[in-house]
C-alpha cells in the first residue's frame, strides 16, 4: 500500500497522520513553513495555575508524538505543485520552498535586501519579523538561494529537493490565514502604538509571558478587546470565525491572572462561546473590572498621551465615545488559506463561495468517493479541538477508503 | 480499627535528644491503614531525624522498621536485630503496639511517635470518626444501631440533652449530636418506643472503671500441658 | 550552588527542553530528576535531596485541572505543603522548597521558576548541611 | 413520705409558683449571696443555687444552700451529673437533706469545654434522668442505688429540668414524660422567649396529661441588652429568641428597663398558658431585679402556707 | 515484618551489559560536546559492553549499526545519549524490541536540549554529568511485564439517538461491529433541538446494510463494567434480566431529549420551533407578528448554537412564506456560527427583527414586553404566535456516570475530561464520549463529535494494544489492604484481590506512581520509579554538583 499524502502539518494534519499511524497506514506530510505544528504551535498556553482549557496544548503536544512514529515521513519547507490522479493512484509533485523558521529568525532583513525580486516582507508583531511570500517568488529554490545564503543565523530553511510521491489517498489540511488587519486602516494595526493582533499577542505570550513590550516594557493598566475583526462582514470574511470569542476571552484570563488590578474591555456584538465554561457573561458576574461594550468600534487613534484611542457608538443615544486603553488587542478572524485555489485547482474541486474546502454534504461526499479528503480550518474556521477531530474524522475516512481498495 | 495521629516533629526531636541509636517503628495494622504509622510515615520520620541531625550535627544513627502487627509478640520479636544497640525506639504504633514493643525491650527509651486517639472508621479519605467507646456493655441494639456512649459528647443513655440543635452537638457545630443520630435511626426502624424507655443507670464496671480489663476466651486457653507440650511455657 | 527539580514529564520537562534550547540556557547547576507524574514524587524523596546537600528544591507539575492522571499534581502540591512544615521542624527554611504549575508550551515560564529560587538560596544561603558535614 | 418544703406546699395548694435563681460566688466569701437571700427574701417561694453553672467553678451549691436556709430562703440545690459519680451524689443528697435542703434539682450540666476547666474531665456516670431514678428510690424505698437499706431515708423534693427549645422537638416533650417517670416533681425550663414555640410544647404537654403528673415552672431571664439576646439566640445552644424580641431590644432607648418589661409581659403571658404552675427567673448577675420583676408581675406578696399534718 | 529493601518485584539484578550510544545529531551536539571524552567516561562505567556514536543515532544506517550491536547479546539495555525521549523514543523502543531487548531499558540522555545551548566547557561538564546520571538509571532498571492484549472489534455504543447512530455508521464504515445500548424504546433518528438530523432513513439502510454487525439492544441499561482497552464486559440489564457484552471499546453518545417547551408559563397559543416547522412544511397560513423567544428560563443560561439555527433558518422561511408578517427573534446571545452567520445576515436584510434581552419578555395582553439590552429599553412587541425553543435535557446521564464512575457537570451532563485526554474522550482509556447530553464543543456540533469519537474507538481497535511496562506493582506481604490506593486511582486500576490484598491491573494502570507515592504501607512500587530508583538518582543528580 501506498499510504496517504497529507498537505499540511497543523493541527489537523498532525491528527490526521497520527490517527493514521495507529491504524498501521503510513503517510507523508507536506508543510510549506519550516516547522510542523501550524497555527497553533504559535499560539500560547493561558493558564498560569489553573488551566483555563484553551486547548493549544492538545495541538502541541502531539506534534513530537509524529517523529516519534516510524509511519509518519515529514517533508517540512515544501509544497506540493502537482497532483495528478490515474488509476486510482495519485501522482504528486512536491518542490521545496524558502521558509523562515521563526525561532532562528533575529529579524534582521538581510535576506529582504537580498531577495532579487523583494518576495519577503515584514510581517508586524510576528516572532518572525519577516515572511516569504511564495507566491511573488518566480524563481525555484535550484535557481535562486540568495536569501538562504545571506542568512548568517540559518533561520532561511529550504525543503530537500524536488521529489514525486505516489499515494493512495489525498488528506487536505492546509488550514487557515488569519486576517490581516492592516487591510482596514480605521483599525489603527501598525499605524497606532499599542495596536495590536490577538496573534501578536498569543505569539508574545508564547514566548514571553507577558506583553509588556508592546506597552513600552510597562505592563498594560488597560486592555481592550475588539471582536469580530475580520469576521462577519466585508473587508474580510462574510463568516463568524468562531474562534475569536473563545481565544479572546482565554486571553483575557490569563491577562487577568497575571494582574488582579487590570481594566479588560470587550467590544463586542454578540458573544459566540464554545463550550459551557466559556460565557463572557458569567465571566463578568465574577469579575468588576471586567467590562462588556455592545458596540463596534468606528476606528482607533492615537490620543495625545500617545496611547490607542477606541471611538465607537454607544447603542442608548447614537452618540461617539471614545476610551484609551494601554493596549488594544484586535481579535482577527480566520480566512480562507491563501494557496486554497491553487490547491483546489490542482485537484479539480470547488470551493465554498467563501473560499474554503467543502467536506461536508454532497460535494464532501464526492470527493470522499476519489480518496480526497479536507479537514481542518482549510474546510472552513475549526477551534483546536474541533481540527483534532477532524483530522482524526478524515483519517477514518481514508481508512474505509484504503480498505475499499483491497 | 484503632484511629491514631500524628505527634509533630519538634516533639519526637526534643524527646529524643540525649539518645543517638534511634530505631523508628512503625506497624502495617491499622495504624498504617489510617496513614498515621505505616512503613511510609515510618519512613518520612527517619529521613526527618536524619535531615535534622545532619543539620545539627548531632549525629544520630536512625534506622526504620515495619512491623507487621505491633501488638503482638511474635511479630514483635522480629526487630530483635534491629534493636541491637540502640537507646531509644520511636513508636509509630497505637499506645498498645508501644507497649507490646516497650515490654519486649524494656531497657530502651519509648518514644510515642502518634498519639492513639479513638477506635473509629474513615468517614471518607483522611477523615476518621470515632465510633466506640469499649464500654464493654453493648447496648446498640436499643439505640438504632448508633452507641450513645461514644458518639454523645455526655455518653448520654436516655436521650439527648437541652444543647442538641439542628442535628448538632452544643461542643461543637461539627460535631453530630449522637443522640439526634440515634433518634433518626429508630424513627426509620420504627421503634421510636424505645426512646421512651428509662435505661438504668449504666454498669460502668465493664468498662475502664472496672480497671484493666482482662479478657479471656476459655477455649482459647492453652492447658499447662498444651503449653508444655507446644513449648509456650519457657 | 545546587537546585535540583522534580520536573512531571508531561509538562515540566518538555517546557524546560523548549526553555533550554534557547539562546540563554538555564544556569547549569539546576538539575532535573524526571517524574511519571508529580503525583509520583513522595516527601522522603524530597527530604532526601535537602540531606544530599540540596540547597533548594522545586517540583513542577501540570497546570491543576489538565494533569494527565487528572490530580496527580495536586496530590504533588499537598505533600509539599506537609514537606514544607516538616523541614521546618527539622532546622531548614521551609522556603528552600516550591510547588509550580506550568504547561508544556510554557517555556518562558521555566527561567522565572529558576530565577526563584536562585533569589531565595542567595536570601538564605546554602544548605547549612554542606558545613555540618564536612 | 415525701419532705415538705415551702416549693411543695405552694405548688400542691395550687399557687402559682415563683421561684428565683441565684448565681453562687467566684469565691469563698458568702456575703454576695446573703445580701442576695435578704435582698429577695419574700419575692420566691424557693431559690435555685446553680451548681458550677457553664462549667465555671464557683461556691460549691450545696454550701450555698447552706447559706440559704441561715438566711431564712428557701433553697433549691442543683445537683449536675458532670462533675459527680453516683457515690458522690447519693451522699451529697443525704448530706443535703441531713441539713435541711429540700428541693434538689438534678441536671446533666453543661460540657466543661463551655467553662473555665476545659480539660477536665468529666464523670456523667449518670445521666439526669438516671440521678432522679436514684434519688427517688433513696427517698422512696430507703435504699442506695447499690440495694442496701439506709438507715432513714432522705426528704427530697425533686425537681428536673427542660428545655422546650432543643432538637429533635418532637422528643422533647417524651423527655419530659421520662423525667417524670423517673421521679420528677418539678421542673424547671430553659428560659422562654419563643412563645410560639413553647404553647406548641405545652399542648402536647397537656395532650400526654404530663401537667397533671408534674408541675411545670416556665423560666424566663430578663434581658440587660440586645447584645444579651444575640448571645443567647448564636451561643447558647437549644435556645430559641425570636429576631422581633432582638428587634425590640435594639430599638430601646432603655434596654435595662425593656429587658425588664419585657420579662414581666412573659411572666403574665404564661400565667394564662394552661398548665404552668409557676415562673422561675433566672436574673443572671442581676438578682436585685427579682423583687421589681416579681411586684410588676404581681406575684406578690407570696403565700405561706403551713405544712398540713397527716 | 517485612526486610527493607527488595523491591516490590524481586531484586535488582546487576545488568548483563549496557550499550551507550552517542549522537552528534549532525554536529549540533558535537559543536559543544568532546564525544571522545564522553565516550571514555561511558566505557569507564562498571557493565559498559560497547560505546558507539554515531552523526545521526535515528537514521537508517546507524539503527542498523546499533541493532547489530544489540543483537550481539551481551547487551540486556542501552542508553542514547543526543535527543528527547519524546521525539525518538518510539523508534529506539521499536528498534529494542525487534532485538529482543525490553523496551523499558531503554535510557535517553537529552544533550541536544539540555546542553548543547551552553558555552563549551559548561556544556561539556554539564553532558558528562547527565550521561553518568542516565548510566546510573539506567543501570538500575528491570524488565517490566509486558503483554499484548486481545482486540474485540466490537465496539459498544450506549445512547439513544442522532449521535450514537451517526457513531455507529462510522464505525461500521471502519469494519468494526457496534452494539447499540439504548435506554430509550426506540432510537431517535432526530431530535430537533441540538443535533443535525440525519437523512430520514438513514438507521433503516444502516441496519440493512451492516447484517448482524450491528446490533441495537432498546430499552436496556448498562449497570458496571469491568476489562479495559481491547476488552470490555459491560453488564447490561433489561427489566429483569442482566447480561454481560464484551467489546474492545466504549462510546458514551447520549444525547439530550425533548421535553415541554421552555417558558410553559406562556399563554395558550405558544408553540415550538419543532411545531412552526411542521406548519412551515405544511405551507399553513401564518399570523401577522410572529415572535420567536430562543431563552431559557433560567436567566443564566445561554441556549446551543442550535437554537440560534433554528430561529434563523425558520424565520427565514416564515418571512418567504408570508412577507407581510413581522418575524421576529428575542435571544441572549446569536450563536449564527461560521456558515449560520450568512443566514443571520440574509434574515435580517429580509426584515427579521433580532432583538438581544437578558430578561425573559413578560407577557401583556397579546404582545411582549422586551427588555432590549443595547438601549436598555423596554419595546412592545405584539404577537400573535410565540415561538418557543423545545426543551431537552439530558438523559440517562447519571445512571451511566454511575456505572462508569465518570464525574457529571453542573446541569446534568457528562463531564467532560480535561484537555490531555479530549477530544472525545473520558479520562478512562478506551471509553469515548460524545453526544448532545455532554459538555460538549458547540462549535464542532454533537454530529462531528459523534464521528470523531467513532474515529478514535477505530484507531483504539485497529492499532496493537499493549498493557504493562511502567507500571504499579503490588508486593501482597506488605499490603495492608487499607484502600488507598483503590481510593486514590483516578483508573481504577488497583483493587482488592481474593487474597484480601491489592492487586493492580496492568492494563489500566497509566504508571503514574500517584499510588506508590500514597500507600501508607509502602507496598505499591512502579517499574522504572520505585524509591529506591528515584533515591539513587537524587543522590547521583546531586553527588558531583557544584565540584
Amino acid at each position: 500500500m501506498r499510504g496517504v499524502l497529507i498537505i499540511g502539518g497543523g493541527t489537523a494534519g498532525t491528527s490526521a497522520a497520527l490517527s493514521l499511524a495507529e491504524r498501521g497506514i503510513s503517510s507523508t506530510i507536506v508543510e510549506r513553513s519550516s516547522r510542523i505544528g501550524g497555527l497553533a504551535s504559535d499560539l500560547a498556553c493561558k493558564g498560569r495555575v489553573q488551566c483555563v482549557k484553551c486547548d493549544v496544548c492538545m495541538s502541541t503536544e502531539r506534534v513530537p508524538l509524529l517523529f516519534r512514529s516510524s509511519l509518519v515521513r515529514v517533508i517540512t519547507s515544501s509544497e506540493v505543485t502537482t497532483v495528478e490522479r490515474d488509476l486510482g493512484t495519485y501522482r504528486v509533485g512536491v518542490v521545496p520552498t524558502r521558509s523562515i523558521d521563526p525561532l532562528s529568525c533575529n529579524g534582521c532583513g538581510d535576506c529582504a535586501d537580498a531577495c532579487p525580486p523583494k518576495a519577503i516582507e515584514m510581517v508586524p508583531g510576528r516572532k518572525s519579523k519577516w515572511r516569504v511570500v511564495t507566491q511573488s517568488c518566480p524563481f525555484p529554490v535550484e535557481e535562486c538561494t540568495s536569501c538562504v545564503d545571506v542568512c548568517f543565523r540559518d533561520a532561511v530553511r529550504t525543503g530537500p529537493g524536488r521529489s514525486e510521491i505516489i499515494v493512495d489517498a489525498v488528506i487536505v489540511a492546509v488550514g487557515n490565514e488569519t486576517y490581516d488587519a492592516m487591510i482596514e486602516s480605521r483599525l489603527g494595526y501598525g499605524l497606532v502604538n499599542g495596536v495590536i493582533t490577538a496573534l501578536d499577542a498569543e505569539c508574545e505570550l508564547n514566548m514571553y509571558g507577558s506583553l509588556d513590550r508592546f506597552c513600552s516594557g510597562r505592563p498594560p493598566k488597560s486592555v481592550a478587546f475588539i471582536q469580530c475583526v475580520g469576521s462577519r462582514g466585508r473587508p474580510g470574511s462574510e463568516q463568524c470565525s468562531k474562534v475569536c470569542c473563545k481565544y479572546a476571552m482565554k486571553l483575557a484570563q490569563s491577562l487577568r491572572a497575571g494582574d488582579a488590578g487590570l481594566d479588560i474591555t470587550f467590544f463586542m456584538m454578540d458573544w459566540r462561546r464554545y463550550a459551557a465554561e466559556d460565557s463572557i457573561i458569567d465571566l463578568t458576574r465574577s469579575d468588576p473590572k471586567l467590562t462588556l461594550l455592545r458596540s463596534r468600534p468606528a476606528e482607533i487613534v492615537q490620543d495625545e498621551n500617545g496611547r490607542p484611542a477606541v471611538r465607537y457608538a454607544l447603542a442608548t443615544d447614537d452618540t461617539v465615545a471614545e476610551k484609551e486603553f494601554d493596549l488594544v488587542i484586535l481579535s482577527i478572524g480566520l480566512i480562507p488559506p491563501v494557496a486554497g485555489q491553487d490547491i483546489a485547482n490542482s485537484l479539480g474541486v470547488r470551493l465554498s463561495p467563501q473560499g474554503f474546502f467543502m467536506s461536508e454534504g454532497n460535494p464532501g461526499r464526492m470527493t470522499d468517493a476519489k480518496g480526497l479528503f479536507f479537514c481542518g480550518s482549510c474546510a472552513g474556521p475549526k477551534d483546536i479541538e474541533e481540527c483534532v477531530m477532524d483530522g482524526a474524522i478524515a483519517a477514518g475516512k481514508a481508512y474505509t477508503y484504503l480498505e475499499g481498495l483491497k | 480499627m484503632i484511629i491514631a495521629e500524628q505527634k509533630p516533629l519538634d516533639f519526637v526531636i526534643e524527646t529524643l535528644d540525649e539518645h543517638k541509636n534511634v530505631l523508628v517503628v512503625g506497624c502495617r495494622s491499622c495504624v498504617a491503614v489510617c496513614l498515621a504509622g505505616g512503613e511510609k510515615e515510618a519512613g518520612i520520620l527517619k529521613e526527618s531525624l536524619h535531615l535534622h541531625s545532619d543539620l545539627t550535627g548531632k549525629g544520630w544513627n536512625i534506622e526504620e522498621i515495619t512491623l507487621e502487627r505491633a501488638c503482638e509478640k511474635e511479630w514483635v520479636r522480629e526487630m530483635a536485630s534491629a534493636m541491637e544497640g540502640k537507646d531509644a525506639v520511636v513508636s509509630l504504633a497505637c499506645g498498645v503496639g508501644a507497649q507490646v514493643i516497650h515490654e519486649m525491650y524494656p531497657s530502651v527509651l519509648m518514644v510515642p511517635g502518634v498519639n492513639t486517639v479513638s477506635m473509629g472508621a474513615p468517614d471518607e479519605q483522611g477523615i476518621y470518626m470515632e465510633k466506640c467507646a469499649g464500654c464493654g456493655d453493648c447496648v446498640l441494639h436499643l439505640t438504632g444501631g448508633i452507641c450513645p456512649v461514644a458518639r454523645c459528647s455526655k455518653s448520654l443513655m436516655n436521650g439527648p440533652c437541652g444543647g442538641s440543635q439542628k442535628g448538632k452537638c452544643e461542643i461543637d457545630p461539627d460535631t453530630p449530636c449522637g443522640w439526634d443520630l440515634i433518634y433518626r435511626s429508630l424513627k426509620e426502624q420504627g421503634r421510636l418506643d424505645l426512646m421512651d424507655v428509662l435505661i438504668p443507670p449504666k454498669n460502668w464496671r465493664l468498662s475502664r472503671s472496672g480497671g484493666p480489663r482482662k479478657t479471656v476466651r476459655k477455649e482459647a486457653v492453652q492447658t499447662p500441658e498444651e503449653k508444655r507440650i507446644g513449648g509456650a511455657s519457657q | 550552588m545546587r537546585i535540583i527539580g522534580f520536573v512531571c514529564r508531561d509538562s515540566a520537562l518538555p517546557a524546560v527542553e523548549h526553555a533550554a534550547s534557547k539562546e540563554d540556557p538555564y544556569p547549569s547547576f539546576i538539575t532535573l530528576v524526571e517524574m511519571p507524574c508529580t503525583g509520583r514524587v513522595d516527601v522522603v524523596h524530597i527530604l532526601r535531596a535537602f540531606r544530599e546537600g540540596a540547597d533548594a528544591v522545586f517540583v513542577a507539575g501540570c497546570l491543576e485541572g489538565n494533569c494527565k492522571y487528572q490530580y496527580g499534581n495536586i496530590e504533588a502540591r499537598k505533600r509539599v505543603t506537609l514537606t514544607k512544615s516538616l523541614l521546618q521542624a527539622a532546622g531548614l527554611e521551609p522556603e528552600r522548597l516550591e510547588m509550580f504549575n506550568l504547561a508544556s508550551n510554557q517555556g518562558w515560564r521555566f527561567p522565572e521558576i529558576v530565577q526563584e529560587m536562585v533569589s531565595r538560596v542567595e536570601r538564605l544561603g546554602p544548605n547549612p548541611i554542606g558545613k555540618v558535614k564536612t | 413520705m415525701k419532705a415538705s418544703s415551702n416549693l411543695q406546699r405552694v405548688l400542691d395548694s395550687g399557687h402559682f409558683a415563683v421561684t428565683a435563681e441565684i448565681g453562687p460566688p467566684k469565691g469563698a466569701n458568702p456575703d454576695v449571696l446573703r445580701k442576695h437571700a435578704r435582698n429577695m427574701k419574700g419575692y420566691a417561694d424557693a431559690f435555685n443555687l446553680t451548681d458550677n453553672q457553664t462549667a465555671v467553678v464557683r461556691l460549691s451549691s450545696w454550701a450555698s444552700s447552706l447559706v440559704c436556709l441561715q438566711e431564712g430562703i428557701e433553697p433549691v440545690m442543683q445537683m449536675a451529673c458532670r462533675d459527680r459519680n453516683r457515690i458522690a451524689i447519693q451522699s451529697d443528697a443525704l448530706g443535703a437533706s441531713a441539713l435541711g435542703v429540700r428541693n434538689v434539682l438534678c441536671l446533666t450540666g453543661d460540657h466543661q469545654i463551655f467553662g473555665n476547666q476545659k480539660e477536665a474531665k468529666n464523670v456523667y456516670d449518670l445521666d439526669s434522668i438516671q440521678e432522679l431514678m436514684v434519688l427517688r428510690s433513696m427517698r422512696d424505698e430507703g435504699k442506695t442505688w447499690g440495694g442496701d437499706a439506709l438507715d432513714s431515708a432522705p426528704q427530697l423534693y425533686l425537681g428536673a429540668v427542660e428545655n422546650p427549645f432543643g432538637d429533635p422537638f418532637e422528643f422533647r416533650v417524651p423527655r419530659l414524660a421520662k423525667k417524670v417517670a423517673a421521679g420528677a416533681d418539678f421542673v424547671q425550663t430553659q428560659s422562654i422567649y419563643d412563645m410560639e414555640r413553647f404553647e406548641k410544647f405545652m399542648d402536647e404537654v397537656r395532650d400526654r396529661g404530663i401537667d397533671r403528673k408534674v408541675h411545670i415552672l416556665a423560666g424566663v431571664l430578663p434581658l440587660k441588652s440586645a447584645k444579651v439576646a444575640l448571645y443567647m439566640k448564636n451561643k447558647v445552644s437549644g435556645m430559641s429568641v425570636p429576631d422581633s424580641i432582638i428587634e425590640r431590644m435594639k430599638n430601646a432607648t432603655d434596654a435595662k428597663a425593656e429587658g425588664i418589661k419585657l420579662c414581666v409581659e412573659t411572666i403574665d403571658h404564661l400565667k394564662q398558658v394552661k398548665g404552668v404552675h409557676g415562673v422561675h427567673i433566672m436574673a443572671v448577675a442581676w438578682e436585685e431585679k427579682v423583687p421589681e420583676i416579681v411586684r410588676e408581675a404581681g406575684l406578690c406578696p407570696r403565700p405561706t402556707i403551713v405544712e398540713s399534718v397527716q | 515484618m517485612t526486610e527493607k529493601s527488595p523491591p516490590a518485584h524481586g531484586p535488582i539484578g546487576s545488568p548483563e551489559g549496557v550499550g551507550v550510544f552517542i549522537c552528534s545529531c549532525g554536529g549540533i551536539i558535537s559543536r559543544k560536546i568532546d564525544l571522545q571524552r564522553l565516550r571514555a567516561l561511558a566505557a569507564a562505567y562498571p557493565n559498559v559492553r560497547d560505546v558507539v556514536s554515531f552523526d545521526q543515532c535515528c537514521q537508517g544506517p546507524a539503527m542498523g549499526e546499533i541493532r547489530l550491536s544489540l543483537m550481539a547479546g551481551d547487551i540486556d539495555r542501552f542508553v542514547v545519549v543526543g535527543c528527547s525521549a519524546r521525539t525518538a523514543s518510539d523508534r529506539f523502543e521499536q528498534l529494542a524490541e525487534s532485538a529482543g531487548i525490553c523496551p523499558d531499558l531503554v535510557t535517553f540522555s537529552n544533550l541536544l536540549d539540555l546542553c548543547a545551548a551552553y558555552s563549551k566547557p559548561e556544556a561539556q561538564s554539564k553532558a558528562e554529568h547527565m550521561l553518568r546520571t542516565s548510566l546510573k538509571r539506567s543501570t538500575m532498571l528491570q524488565i517490566t511485564p509486558r503483554s499484548e492484549e486481545e482486540r474485540l472489534m466490537t465496539v459498544l455504543v450506549i445512547g439513544n439517538g442522532p449521535s450514537a447512530i451517526t457513531a455507529s455508521r462510522s464505525l461500521l464504515d471502519e469494519g468494526l461491529s457496534v452494539v447499540v445500548v439504548n435506554p430509550t424504546q426506540r432510537l431517535e433518528e432526530s431530535d430537533h433541538q441540538s443535533v443535525i438530523p440525519l437523512e430520514g432513513g438513514a438507521l433503516e439502510q444502516m441496519t440493512k446494510a451492516a447484517g448482524d454487525r450491528f446490533r441495537v439492544l432498546d430499552g436496556t441499561e448498562v449497570l458496571s463494567f469491568t476489562g479495559h482497552p481491547g476488552h470490555f464486559l459491560v453488564t447490561v440489564s433489561k427489566g429483569r434480566e442482566k447480561w454481560e457484552e464484551a467489546s474492545g471499546a466504549i462510546i458514551i453518545a447520549l444525547d439530550k431529549v425533548g421535553s415541554e417547551g421552555l417558558m410553559s408559563s406562556y399563554l395558550p397559543g405558544t408553540i415550538t420551533q419543532e411545531e412552526l416547522e411542521a406548519k412551515l412544511k405544511a405551507l399553513e397560513k401564518l399570523p401577522k407578528n410572529i415572535v420567536m423567544v430562543a431563552m431559557d428560563e433560567d436567566e443564566t443560561a445561554e441556549r446551543s448554537p442550535m437554537s440560534t439555527h433554528d430561529a434563523v433558518h425558520h424565520s427565514m422561511h416564515a418571512k418567504g412564506l408570508s412577507s407581510s408578517s413581522s418575524v421576529t427573534v428575542i435571544a441572549r446571545e446569536f450563536y449564527a456560527f461560521g456558515q449560520c452567520e450568512v443566514g443571520y445576515r440574509k434574515a435580517q436584510e429580509m426584515g427579521v427583527r433580532f432583538i438581544r434581552s437578558e430578561k425573559i419578555p413578560a407577557v401583556d395582553e397579546g404582545s411582549l414586553i422586551v427588555n432590549d439590552i443595547h438601549t436598555g429599553y423596554d419595546i412592545r412587541i405584539p404577537a400573535d404566535m410565540i415561538v418557543i425553543d423545545n426543551r431537552t435535557q439530558s438523559f440517562g446521564t447519571k445512571k451511566v456516570a454511575k456505572a462508569f464512575s465518570l464525574p457529571l457537570a453542573v446541569d446534568g451532563t457528562m463531564a467532560r475530561a480535561n484537555p490531555k485526554s479530549r477530544p472525545v474522550a473520558t479520562h478512562l482509556p478506551g471509553i469515548f464520549l460524545c453526544g448532545s447530553a455532554s459538555e460538549m464543543n458547540l462549535g464542532a456540533g454533537p454530529t462531528m463529535s459523534a464521528k470523531a469519537a467513532a474515529s478514535r474507538a477505530a484507531s483504539l481497535l485497529h492499532s496493537r494494544i499493549m498493557s504493562g511496562g511502567n507500571v504499579a506493582e503490588v508486593d501482597p506481604k506488605r499490603c495492608s489492604s487499607c484502600m488507598t490506593c483503590v481510593r486514590t486511582c483516578p483508573f481504577h486500576a488497583p483493587r482488592i484481590g481474593k487474597e484480601g490484598k491489592a492487586e493492580v491491573d496492568i492494563a489500566l494502570c497509566q504508571g503514574c506512581g500517584m499510588c506508590a507515592a500514597s500507600c501508607p504501607s509502602k507496598a505499591i512500587q512502579v517499574y522504572s520509579w520505585r524509591d529506591d530508583q528515584i533515591i539513587a538518582e537524587i543522590s547521583s543528580v546531586l553527588e558531583d554538583e557544584g565540584q
